[in-house]
């Protein structure tokens, strides 16, 4: 007999099943990823998420703790989201590191699931993005796009990830190309008008849509990644407050300032679609361990994402800012946490005890 | 004389600053200390003396002067310690002795011999009594300092438990402690036969 | 008008100084252990910096170029500094006593804070005006407050975690406040100085 | 109208706009006992009452060991003003007034009158019916409900007669029947509005009678309709369509909640601090109720009251109508329980009830559910806690509006004012947080114990404040004792000094004539010196 509190019945939800859950909305997005990159794309992958396993497992033994949590699915996660956020073109000790680094630097030594201020996956996606730019910011071709690119079969790809571009006779140029973003970031830098340059580009709302621009892994396909957003959101796993307030933000400043200037300021759907937006909203800000809990301060939090994304993104020297914007606002989550809270029952608000 | 220059400039420099600052000393001058009103507040009055302070407005005079560490006050436990680190700014520090259960004195009145030395030494007099007669302590005052002890020439006190009281449970914290306890207060009710 | 703008943003995000320039560590890691303490630093700090920059343009303008003894500049902006921390404290010590105590030796010790120091000697640096000056020492100190008092948020949240024994104390607070420099890099660019 | 709406709603499953901030829906609301009629248990063999049933100050026995006590005879009153006095549960002789176990989760006992049944239940016919309250004067009728011992039966066991004030200040415009029982597996509202139902709605007329209020609406919860058709078939035979209507709402957890329930049906909210009155409200269970109606029109105090023994280890869940008093143990007997090897009761709902220590403990007037329970199923929701992943479901579902994730965390790390801050003391303990939480986080556990901690330290505070005091007022009085001491000692030391300055001085005039004596008679000197210090002995 022990002192037991009330209540004696659980819902039944369980950390395994809202990791799993939010896996399985990503495997859309996935599968779209492996027809752009083809093995490339497996390659990453596997690595990310083997290396992130592995890691956690001897992270957990070295510390003498229990190593069930590995199958708690958030380490998984960790190394699929990372993949996710990862260009095709990064060579295999890149995707070792990132997802060691991730494991390690951004959950365990904070004291495992839980206790990460920031979210392991985008720390070392910032990390990686700052240590190596070339790589970060080179697009691998899609498979659709150039079909004589000889690149995409097993062995090549196998070559190309271990090797690098020359091991495959390839240079940089020749396989990789800019991102819409990135694109349209050094055309208006050289004064070149928005329309104009996505015309340049050959850009399409549909295509960035249904999946088939450049870029990295996971942000390909908006359809696919909303698919499995929606799904988590109809699921009750995560709540529409981050993901709704962080893309309307977007959308209405890009909105406004397309009004004021269309010339220099790109228009809304194009911000919401292009780069890491939606993959960002739908599956890293909304990362419950690093954002804030209660539903208004989730609202302030996608809020503060979608204007730190748009002042990045436009202003900034990086032509994706939503990895910083949801970096930048986990640190702001305690103090949202302490400062914005939900009206207590009976209380005015904002009035205290 | 040219190089005297800056020596003047900086020297006057410096009074002009100096009396500023001395006049604001003066208007911000602070009156007592109001930090060791603050711990006092925090410690328990036992007024035990167990932390070699002869009670614990002392003690906490001697701690807002950063004579003592903050870990003296064994009554206190770790809470009253903790709130006295927060306060002072410094490193929380494990107090040395033991914590105990919450006693009271208790007088066994047919060993009594009314002496009164007891009376004497009770820091909150609580012991009631007269001379030859037998002495009772009010529990409900006691704050088991331990200090009538000493004195009692034919050891008649007793340091005994505080009973449980039903309105006084709490909740213990979620863990692994709580179990012991809840068995055998069960087995306690088996044997009384309820 | 957009000048005075830049000047703001650039001191307080682009090139923050605990971040970017990793002036001021010594209190960014000293006085953050608590919310409370770090909003009281940061308003000590603005106040000082504030008033450092103004005196300190005062006195660059009116003694130290007027006698051509620039060559002592450094030792006149920390007697000025000097005494506006010597002040901070006794009005601290008058109005909030436990701000006072919290704050510690912290708190004399921004006399020697470099963050303070440096924005004297850069507003000399780069010829600002008077108003550019005590702007830029306004911004650089709003940036240090911002960083000190999410860092602290942060840091209330780590109190709680179990923490390896051997990373626990300053080489997680370290870890996170370079994974802070690092996410503040997101902004470099954002105004071009 | 209503009635087509509702019927629209529950065709359509849209649900009205939430009634009241978060709560949630039970996947399994495992109510088998509803639409089973109510049976009488037995008389046991003996019927312990604690002398503390509702909340406020206990009551003090009146009968002593020995004594004949006949079914309704008072047998404790009640002391101080937030109290209700308790009633025998049939005639029978008191065996014993000592500590037993109650249904509190402490396991601790509380002082209790044992009453041996003689079998003969002959009742004590002290209060006479009052079938016609409307003639009766409202002070009166509140004092017979004090007489009768009512306390709330939904489990808050708060003293009724409290509740009644007719107060000019905040007059009563609704009274709100609590019919929700929104707790899995309870069913004893349910069961008593089908069988009670025009009991409970005279109870409600004499509840609006006492406050003078226009409007009666009995809440009910749409998985309830069979209640809901008698209770508006009731109102109809009644006539009283037009004060009183039946509200169905959704189902949903804790809307029973007393500050729920008005929220939902009013759209209003207690202030902070405040009682349902200071918005012109008041609730009241529909078990109250009917106990209204015994007590004013039959003129029987509170002895029984309506129970759900069930659970996943109950053979044959049944509602039962139950002697307060009767044990546990031989109440799952009833139902064919009998070893408790592996069974763990629950006395409540399992949502707010407690895990009973033991099966020895008396129903009493809060009781509205015994469930026994297999122990791995217990054991199932109290999985073990895992780090806390920080999804704020539990504030999503939180009725009060609070975040019981960081909540639990000061309270774990002991940050009590931070939990405070936190605004701790407006939970009300539901326990829908830890139904949702992922991480199977004891969050009310947490709670509770914060709270207990800082009743505790404001204990130790006062007890300080006044050893403080008691321990200035010792210095002062010391210093006072001294101080005469040394007042007593100076005149002393100044008596001695003139005495002495006396004697000096004597001596002084007694030495000259004895040289003058010695001059003139030398040979009787020796004497005369012998003389002189005897005199001198005596003096001092």
């Amino acid at each position: 007999m022990i002192f037991l509190s009330s209540p004696h019945q659980h819902g039944g939800n369980t950390i395994q099943l809202t990791m799993f859950s939010v896996i399985i909305a990503l495997i859309p997005a996935a599968m779209v990823s492996v027809y752009l990159y083809g093995w490339l794309a497996v390659f990453l992958l596997t690595t990310c998420i083997g290396i992130s396993l592995l890691t956690e497992y001897w992270m957990l033994r070295w510390m003498g703790k229990p190593t069930k949590p590995v199958w708690d699915g958030s380490a998984g996660l960790t190394g699929l989201l990372l993949a996710l956020t990862l260009p095709a073109a990064v060579p295999w000790w890149m995707a070792i590191f990132a997802a060691v680094f991730a494991i390690i630097l951004g959950k365990q030594l904070y004291g495992g699931l839980g206790h990460n201020p920031f979210n392991p996956a985008l720390a070392a996606r910032v990390v990686l993005l700052i240590s190596f730019p070339l790589h970060m910011t080179s697009w691998i071709v899609p498979m659709h796009m150039d079909a004589t690119l000889n690149m995409y079969d097993f062995v090549t790809s196998l070559q190309f990830f271990f090797l690098g571009p020359d091991a495959v006779k390839q240079t940089w140029d020749a396989i990789t190309m800019a991102s819409p973003l990135g694109y349209l970031k050094t055309e208006l830098g050289q004064g070149v008008t928005v329309s104009q340059a996505l015309v340049n580009y050959n850009y399409s709302t549909l295509h960035a849509f249904i999946g088939r621009e450049a870029g990295s892994l996971g942000e390909g396909s908006a359809l696919a990644l909303l698919m499995g957003g929606i799904w988590l959101m109809a699921r009750h796993t995560i709540s529409w407050h981050i993901p709704i307030s962080y893309i309307a933000t977007v959308a209405m400043f890009a909105w406004v300032f397309n009004m004021i200037n269309p010339d220099v300021y790109a228009p809304p759907l194009f911000h919401v679609l292009a780069g890491g937006l939606i993959l960002c909203a739908f599956f890293m800000a909304t990362d419950p361990v690093s954002s804030p809990s209660s539903s208004i301060g989730k609202i302030v939090f996608g809020i503060g994402c979608g204007v730190l994304t748009w002042v990045i993104r436009t202003y900034g020297n990086y032509p994706e800012g939503a990895m910083f914007a949801v970096v930048l606002m986990n640190m702001v989550t305690p103090l949202i946490d302490y400062y914005v809270r939900p009206r207590v029952y009976g209380y005015k608000r904002g009035k205290k005890a | 004389m040219e190089f005297l220059y800056p020596v003047f400039i900086f020297a006057i420099l410096a009074l002009v600053i100096g009396v500023g600052l001395a006049l604001a000393s003066r208007y911000f001058h602070v009156e007592g200390d109001p930090l060791s009103d603050k711990i006092d507040a925090l410690l328990p009055q036992t007024q035990c003396g167990q932390c070699g302070y002869p009670g614990c407005r002392p003690y906490a005079n001697a701690v807002a002067a950063d004579e003592v560490s903050v870990n003296h006050c064994v009554p206190g436990g770790e809470r009253t310690m903790l709130a006295i680190a927060d306060i002072m700014g410094v490193e929380p520090k494990a107090i040395e002795e033991e914590e105990t259960v919450p006693v009271v004195a208790y007088i066994r009145e047919d060993e009594c011999i009314g002496c009164t030395l007891c009376i004497k030494a009770c820091p909150v007099d609580c012991i009631i009594g007269a001379p030859k007669q037998y002495h009772t302590i009010v529990a409900d005052h006691c704050t088991g300092c331990t200090l009538c002890l000493e004195p009692c020439p034919v050891d008649c006190i007793d340091m005994v438990e505080t009973p449980e009281l039903l309105e006084h449970w709490a909740w213990p914290v979620p863990g692994t402690k709580r179990a012991i306890k809840a068995e055998t207060r069960k087995a306690s009710h088996e044997d009384a036969d309820v | 008008m957009t000048e005075f703008g830049v000047i703001l943003l650039s001191a307080v995000l682009v090139n923050n100084y605990v971040l970017t320039k990793f002036l001021g560590i010594c209190p960014f890691l000293g006085v953050s252990g608590k919310l409370e303490t770090a909003i009281g630093m940061s308003f000590a700090v603005m106040f000082v910096m504030t008033l450092a920059s103004t005196a300190s343009w005062i006195i660059q303008q009116l003694i130290l170029i007027p006698f051509d003894i620039m060559y002592l500049q450094t030792v006149f902006f920390i007697l000025i500094i000097a005494a506006l921390v010597q002040f901070v404290e006794m009005v601290m010590h008058k109005t909030s006593p436990v701000l006072y105590q919290g704050l510690g030796i912290f708190l004399p010790l921004i006399t020697t804070n470099c963050a303070v120091l440096g924005v004297a000697i850069l507003n000399v640096q780069q010829d600002y005006s008077f108003f550019a000056s005590v702007l830029y020492g306004f911004g650089a100190a709003v940036g240090f407050g911002l960083v000190l008092v999410l860092f602290s948020g942060l840091r209330e949240r780590l109190e709680a975690a179990p923490i390896p024994e051997v990373f626990k104390g300053s080489p997680i607070i370290l870890i996170t406040a370079g994974m802070m420099a690092l996410a503040f890099m997101g902004f470099a660019g954002l105004v071009k100085v | 109208m209503f009635d087509l709406w509702d019927k629209v709603q529950q065709v359509l499953h849209i649900n009205t706009p939430r009634g009241f901030t978060g709560g949630i829906v039970h996947q399994n609301q495992y109510k088998i006992t509803g639409g089973d009629s109510i049976v009488a248990s037995p008389l046991p063999d003996m019927l312990v009452h604690p002398i503390k049933q509702h909340i406020g100050d206990p009551c003090e026995p009146i009968v002593n060991v020995g004594e004949r006590v006949l079914k309704g005879q008072m047998i404790a009153k009640a002391q101080g003003y937030l109290s209700v006095p308790i009633h025998a549960s049939t005639s029978g002789v008191v065996e014993k007034i000592e500590k037993h176990l109650i249904p509190h989760p402490s396991g601790l006992g509380l002082t209790s009158i044992s009453i041996k049944p003689d079998g003969l239940d002959e009742v004590d016919e002290s209060l006479h019916p009052l079938p016609n309250y409307r003639s009766v004067d409202i002070v009166e009728l509140r004092e017979r409900i004090r007489h009768a011992g009512l306390a709330g039966l939904g489990g808050a066991v708060f003293p009724t007669f409290v509740k009644l004030v007719h107060d000019q200040k905040h007059p009563i415009e609704t009274v709100i029947l609590n019919g929700i029982e929104c707790e899995p597996w309870l069913t004893c509202d349910h069961q008593l509005m089908i069988e009670k139902a025009h009991e409970i709605i005279t109870g409600l007329d004499i509840v609006m009678y006492l406050v003078d209020a226009k409007q009666g609406i009995i809440a009910i919860e749409d998985n309830k309709p069979d209640a809901v058709t008698v209770m508006r078939k009731t109102l109809k035979d009644m006539g009283l369509t037009d004060t009183v209507e039946v509200k169905v709402l959704p189902t949903r957890y804790p809307q029973g909640g007393e500050k729920q329930l008005i929220q939902a049906i009013t759209g209003k909210e207690i202030p902070a601090g405040g009682l349902p009155l200071h918005i012109g409200v008041i609730s009241s269970n529909v078990g109250t109720s009917k106990a209204i109606y015994d007590a004013v029109c039959l003129g029987e105090p509170l002895t029984e009251r309506i129970i759900t023994v069930s659970g996943d280890a109950v053979p044959k869940a049944v509602n039962m109508s139950v002697r307060l008093g009767t044990s546990v143990r031989f109440l799952l007997a009833q139902v064919g329980v009998t070893g408790f090897d592996d069974i763990k009761i629950i006395h409540g709902g399992p949502m707010m009830g407690e895990l009973m220590v033991d099966a020895d403990v008396p129903v009493v007037k809060a009781s509205n559910g015994i469930l026994a329970m297999h122990k791995q199923s217990i054991m199932r929701a109290h999985h073990d806690e895992e780090p806390c992943i920080r999804c704020g479901d539990c504030g999503e579902v939180c009725p009060a509006g609070l975040m019981p994730n960081l909540l639990a965390q000061h309270c774990k790390e002991d940050q009590f004012e931070r939990a405070q801050d936190y605004n701790l003391f407006d939970c009300i303990e539901c326990g829908a947080c830890s139904y949702v939480c992922p991480s199977h986080i004891p969050l009310v556990h947490y709670f509770r114990y914060g709270k207990g901690q800082v009743a505790q330290i404001q204990r130790e505070k006062a007890f300080a404040e006044e050893s403080r005091m008691r321990s200035e007022k010792r210095d002062a009085r010391l210093a006072k004792e001294l101080a005469e001491k040394e007042e007593k000692r100076r005149i002393a030391k100044e008596k001695k000094e003139a005495r002495a300055k006396a004697l000096a001085d004597k001596q002084a005039a007694e030495d000259a004539t004895l040289s003058v004596e010695a001059e003139n008679a030398n040979e009787n000197a020796d004497k005369g010196v012998a003389k002189a210090v005897d005199k001198s002995e005596e003096a001092s």
